[in-house]
């Protein structure tokens, strides 16, 4: 298991290589990839910074994978979170799940994906031709969260 | 001691990131802290603390308002998060 | 969109950094990677054969993407499909979907790997310590693209 | 005229990977063509082609046993598919 709060980008195929390397009988794995977005609500992003509370995050992320790991069997996860500031396009999270079959490795990623999404503490600033602004929370994403 | 910590819209709305003092002998849950807080700096802090869309840590775990408190413990506030 | 049936591998980092920059408005990118396991049924796995209808084989894979578009609201997919004969821990299969937002990306990937698994026309053959056999088909993927 | 194709473990159990021929004026749906094919090469074809586990595409099109056909098309069957 693998979870990195870090500034600097990262590389998905390093991380699926050393995820598929970990156990020879992994026959699924399944990642998911978040990018800065350039609109959002029909206004042209710049970048996004992102902040959050060291300590807690890094047990927060712990916690929801444990859930995951309760669930479904899991043979190896890696939940990556960048910080600081981030331009359009850039990759800002990334979670990959290995498992033997591809139901549970799909249904695990995305359950830690939308407790990520609500449950660990990150918050984002955007950058807009309008200015700074915090993102707010969407309902939808409680919604996801809450129908697991 | 405890140590309070603010984050993202409500560290900027009180302007302060973090506060450590010793705690007061009739704070024993978060919502007295939050009440103590706005005696100290004023109804601003009553304000933006008592919406019920602020959330509240106790030492790394989400929290309700009446969560216990004791010395030694770190308390955060901050708004719904959105990271991923 | 892309489609590939090939024998050489395939590198997950620049099929994905393909699809991320073909549409600088994608939020999620969710990959599924199929790899062959070492262990089945308690058999050692040396290699698998892999055949397929060529022609079919294209036409079903754009029909099944063609029924995740109607259904999600995608930006770009890409599915390669391995042939010939595979190593044990060498990936057989890549299904990535970009889209604005996590749940449609989620949706749509596993979507495409439930029908490619049942109406795609592969087969494959198991090396083992017993000698060779076709592999049989499992009810459980029946049962994933019937609940779509 | 028609093409037969034969996949996987039905290839191998018919010895046979594709057939090219004259459609029979009498064979008009798959059933029929199984009929057909199994007068020509004995009742192990029958067997085989019977079973109600393999699959049929006409055209590259999954189809029932039902389905017509006609001059020009392509006929293939195969066991149920393993790909992924």
């Amino acid at each position: 298991m693998k979870i990195s709060i870090q500034q600097d980008d990262f590389d998905i195929a390093e991380e699926s290589r050393l995820l598929r390397e970990s156990n020879s009988n992994t026959g699924a794995i399944v990642t998911f990839s978040g990018l800065v977005r350039d609109l959002d609500n029909e206004r042209k992003v710049e970048s996004l910074i992102l902040e959050h509370y060291p300590g807690m995050t890094e047990s927060s992320l712990e916690k929801i994978i444990a859930q995951a790991q309760g669930r479904w069997s899991i043979l190896d996860v890696t939940v990556i979170h960048r910080i600081g500031e981030l331009q359009a396009g850039e990759q800002i999270v990334f979670v990959a799940v290995a498992s033997l079959h591809r139901g549970e490795a799909f249904s695990a990623c995305e359950f830690i994906m939308d407790f990520l999404k609500t449950r660990a503490p990150f918050w984002k600033k955007c950058l807009d031709e309008n200015g700074e602004s915090w993102v707010e929370a969407k309902s939808t994403d409680e919604d996801a969260s809450a129908r697991w | 001691m405890i140590a309070v910590h603010f984050f993202a819209s409500i560290r900027e709305a009180l302007g302060v990131e973090h506060k450590t003092f010793d705690l007061p002998k009739d704070v024993e849950t978060v919502e007295q802290l939050i009440t103590f807080l706005a005696q100290q700096h004023g109804g601003t802090w009553s304000e933006i603390l008592g919406k019920g869309s602020v959330m509240v840590a106790v030492n790394h775990e989400m929290a309700e308002r009446s969560a216990r408190l004791q010395a030694g413990d770190e308390v955060a506030f901050f708004p719904p998060v959105t990271g991923g």
